[in-house]
């Protein structure tokens, strides 16, 4: 039985380890190749920008000056609009 | 008078033993670190709290109906369960517990049948294992989840470090040759399927930890999912010692190349390219990479924004909370106060420091061929563990020297160990199946 | 035309009979109560809604595959049922009916697969009281979601306020002795677990007037969760004639020491603290009191804030939704327009003004002895009916003073009525379990 | 070697049949759609991602325990099987499979008892199926969801475009005709349940038409959903040239009069007052309408926002998340691929057609009646596909007179044709019941 | 068969679109009549706004002309609060 | 049974209440001991304050005196912004 068991693990290990290298040999290959495919023949017009559902990040840090007094003002607006609404 | 008798009893403290009272204390030291140690919070408290209240004596939180009926019941229930079981009316409790927990499906049905009559009900915990883990449905939903709030981009970026989430997954096998070299050495009994599941701690990953127990083992689920959790939150002190032995300072102060853009339809093709390749070649591992992957399909393809946000945050959130419960449930004296604890516990921090070892060499490994060099120190992150790992490869980078930035770097590996966790998972599953 | 005599034959008109039509005119005064006079929406509009739902003839929305078979099956189907039921083939519905009622879970199970052989299913609001509230699940889970929401800090900086808690919950008992009475007398039939039942309304707590009556005694959960819930929104109305009669003016006016500041570790560790008290005393209140602990841990451990935030929003509304769909479920006519819900409303508004005054008295009674006096009318907020009590307390606080705000004072009674009546509801389903 | 030869054997590529293959490309197809060209991404993304993982082979996702028993179990398996069924031991898995689908509930009972003795277990997408669409909840709470989102405002103001929600209806009817019809002459072979699942495509109702297809035709829902939410997207291409062929220049550029100001009473008692209708007169629209009306009623009573926000918000889009995966299982090959799916694409497109046209033609019909006249282009949003339908309206009026806004108005017919075919659906389902 | 077949698909078209059709007239009568009874007897005091709960869109629209400038610093505030809290 | 049924709901009322009693007796010890043991042992070195998650209602209250019109812009431009985001 411990014999049968070793000999279990190390096929364990083996085939277990090899299938992890080759799946993630092979996704390299298809990742690299998806990413020339679609670079060289769907290129985005744009620039790669984040997408729109949070174009705000980008305002976000072009606007990161925005002194901290402000922000805690807007911060206890945002606290007290919501306090109300609950 | 009878009344003050028997409620005391019932009362917890007449019928605490030593092995439940034991764990109240595990429960209890769960919640100390999660709570004022931080170990990674949000599962820990569930977890602790729920072997808590898994381990009340005379409650039978996470019990059966049947359980409950074997534990407490008179004569008449013992004899009613006997005759499901098919043996004589007068077999002792201990007996019969032992018959439910190998009965076949028709005879737990049957069993379960009898205990409602008899006005047991499954306890509360229980019901939460039953749906939440014995469907298996928790651990897909919360990697649902992870998967909606995982960015593929630095990845993508440079998807050799692909290489590196699949090397840190050695630690899994090696573990899983520790348990059974301790199995056969006459040390502790593991089978084949709780050396895989032990294994799995290496994938330093939890809902595929929670996952892979669940149904290779779900005797050692609750001292695994601990484990896992654990030393996850101890990865900062685990992996520098390990990163450091094994790098030279001039390979811990290279700086790597600014990771290039990454476009919008790349992002959203990757899920559904591994998934495919899935599909193509790993049918086994199609539950954990087919939810990841559509959670991240959903935050990526920008036309599902609600679906993606609930599934960041009510969804998973719910899920945590009874998947907590639920692993607390598999927290009970008989199976955690076991030397096979010891012996997960033992080799689980085994299998973090191989993974870490092997990521950082097959970064180095890689150096020989590569054109743009890689920092060893982001190998390390290969065990998953996300997003602590790749904190540590860029602290400890940051040591070295101050300019050197990291962190992006490092998460590239990172979601490679989720992926390649996730992929031993499912070969480990299968080939022990079929064991 | 036989489609039109069908369809005719089939419309609600034409099956409504004169408690349906009740059902629905009570549904709807529920709905006018909750929505124009404030009564406990949250929970009053689902359940009127569900009352309605459940009342739609025909529909056969509140019941199981198997009672719409032996309703609306034919000669062939009941041939059937009555088979399982081993009776003779020629059994009338109402006979199988009865039957059904009190068949065993195994006579349930088969009875159930000769109804979907017949392609009946389980009407929807059915599903909902099933997987809702006969899993015992839902009101666990709003448990939580209100420990979430609970502040112990004024309970903490005055801990002594726990004996109003305590005292107010003499309501709960005393209403038990009047259906017990009731039913001697031979005016009433209520069992014991009915009076049990009927008794827990006097907790002033939905969840746990829930829970204990889907245990104790299903088919009055509709008239008792309806009492309680309206009496807690009487509270205003109910309470303070109680309390002026049981209090001076001086005692009214009297003003409390401002309450010491709570520190946070304080706040931490008492729900461990309570949960570990019930793990060692009171198993059988483990359920409820454990997912409140739980609950309030996640709101004080401030590692936890995403699971919080769930519990206290997405998971209790969601919760709320279908318990209260499923309550109305059990608003059926058959048992709703019985003489029993009469006595069900008239022992509710007995047990809330009893355990009103026994939170004034017991406060009196304190102030014998203790050093920093109570003011009494804060133990009427003991009866919990949170945060309503304590409202009340403050407001005729300030009819005698209008210097004298006793909302904070009265937080510490009035969250002590909801440990009370949940310890109280352990205590009952353990003991006339065993009766 | 053994080990990876049956890897191989395992992996998908080696097990991918000819029709397998295809679903995955109809998946990618539906992903492709919503993404890209926006088809009702938010069901047609889970649709496509379950599309594909239901056809992952070997991975038996989208099927039973006991199908994947009969699928890949060996002799010993298949006997007990057969036994269960009452057949020979030697019965091939072609003939069991067979047997399994028209069995009784008791013997699926067996037969999944004996699944799990040989360590089979239900496929993920499966367990949603059956938790989500098999129980039916989950099209009732998506339509209590849609309730709590819907405005009745413009059709209270002008109640007498429910007319024009009435009319458009006719699609489905006389989409049922044309599927009978191509049964009749022999070109395919639908049921009159199929027919009726068939024509419910024209209520351009999504969780209707899965409701409905669910009780009456589980195997076309998936075919039946994807063409549903196909053509909802493709509202803006198949309606307008209908729209102006049936309408002239002077019609479309027709003002309509200003909407007065509705009351808020007027929609907090609307919902009440349809849901009595229903409760009176179409009991079997009751688990639909009863939803929908209890969805608007939390959204406008106004006392209960915080469950109407879960309602809209975490509760809808968890269960669209685990419906479209459900409804992604039932596109496997075998049942999609077949001429029926042809059929029901072609006819999908019709009933979408008539509805549409007899929407506009009410119109016009009813302006021989009424002194204020009904722009015509509002008739064709009475096929409901909200809020499609009524931009399409507005859109077409704007075309023709750049001042004419028909937008509020056309919402009144677009919400007048989900109560509709609601209606439409009850009288069905229970109409073909009784066939 | 395909004769029954025919037959049921019209007793289903016929039956359904009447009942379709009494339905929705018999929901057009009580709808009217509700509106009426409603405007008549219990006629609301204010004038019908929006209620409470949302009464904050009246606020946004009537400051809709908050300077784009303004409103992208107050987005970043909220985005940077957003972040942190997380 | 009706004489039992008294005797039955005597005990309840007299095991039960005293069983609240009792246990919240206990509870009121039990939480004095721990009040006391933390605030001697293990005191906070900061004063005790409300935690980290919520700090922001701590410069809500201190900044209670934004003016409202100011608040009434920035409602306005959460609601743009959530209308946009939808
Ligand atoms: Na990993
Ligand atoms: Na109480
Ligand atoms: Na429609």
């Amino acid at each position: 039985m411990s014999d049968t068991l070793i000999q279990q693990g190390t096929d364990l290990m083996l085939f277990g380890m090899g299938s992890v290298l080759v799946f993630l040999t092979l996704l390299v290959i298809a990742t690299v190749f998806m990413s020339g495919a679609l670079n060289r023949w769907f290129p985005e017009a744009e620039p790669p920008v984040e997408r729109k559902g949070r174009s705000s990040s980008a305002s976000a840090s072009s606007a990161a000056q925005v002194d901290k007094k402000k922000l805690a003002i807007i911060k206890a607006a945002i606290e007290q609009h919501r306090a109300r609404r609950r | 008078m009878d009344n003050f008798i028997r409620l005391w009893q019932e009362s917890g403290i007449n019928q605490m033993e030593w092995g439940t009272f034991t764990m109240i204390l595990v429960g209890l030291l769960l919640l100390f670190l999660a709570i004022r140690k931080g170990f990674e919070p949000l599962l820990l408290v569930p977890i602790g709290f729920g072997c808590i209240m898994a381990n009340i004596p005379g409650a039978g939180l996470a019990m059966s109906a049947a359980q409950q009926a074997i534990d407490v019941g008179g004569a008449k229930v013992l004899a009613d369960l006997a005759e499901v079981f098919g043996v004589a009316a007068n077999t002792s409790a201990d007996e019969l517990l032992k018959l439910y927990k190998s009965a076949s499906a028709t005879e737990l049905a049957a069993a379960h049948k009898v205990a409602l009559d008899y006005g047991y009900a499954n306890g509360m915990i229980y019901t939460f294992y039953q749906v939440a883990i014995g469907s298996g449905v928790a651990p897909l939903v919360i990697f649902m989840g992870v998967g909606a709030m995982t960015d593929f981009g630095p990845l993508l970026a440079n998807p050799k470090t692909l290489f590196l989430g699949a090397a840190a997954q050695f630690g899994i096998f090696a573990t899983i040759m520790g348990a059974v070299g301790l199995s056969a050495s006459g040390l502790m009994d593991f089978s084949i399927a709780d050396a895989a599941a032990i294994g799995i701690i290496g994938g330093a990953d939890g809902p595929t930890a929670i996952y892979v127990s669940s149904i290779l083992a779900p005797d050692l689920l609750g001292a695994i999912a601990v484990a896992a959790y654990s030393y996850m939150a101890l990865v900062p002190l685990i992996q520098p010692p390990i990163m450091r032995a094994l790098t030279s300072h001039s390979e811990r102060i290279m700086k790597m190349e600014q990771l290039r853009p990454v476009s919008r339809r790349e992002k959203i093709v990757f899920p559904i390219v591994l998934l495919v390749l899935v599909a193509l070649l790993l049918p086994s591992a199609a539950p954990l990479l087919g939810m990841f992957c559509f959670g991240n399909l959903m935050r990526e393809c920008g036309v599902v924004e609600r679906l993606s946000d609930t599934a960041q945050n009510a969804l998973i959130n719910t899920t945590t909370i009874f998947l907590g419960l639920a692993v607390g449930s598999k927290l009970a004296a008989s199976s955690f106060l076991d030397s096979k604890t010891l012996g997960i516990l033992l080799l689980g921090v085994i299998a973090f420091a191989i993974g870490t070892a092997m990521g950082v060499l097959m970064a180095k490994f890689m150096n020989l061929f590569v054109r743009h060099k890689i920092n060893p120190l982001i190998g390390s992150a290969g065990v998953s563990a996300v997003p602590m790992a790749a904190r540590v490869s860029n602290k400890v980078g940051l040591e070295a020297n101050p300019q050197n930035y990291l962190l992006m770097h490092a998460m590239g590996p990172n979601v490679a160990g989720v992926i390649g966790s996730a992929v031993a998972a499912g070969v480990m599953i299968s080939m022990v199946s079929a064991m």
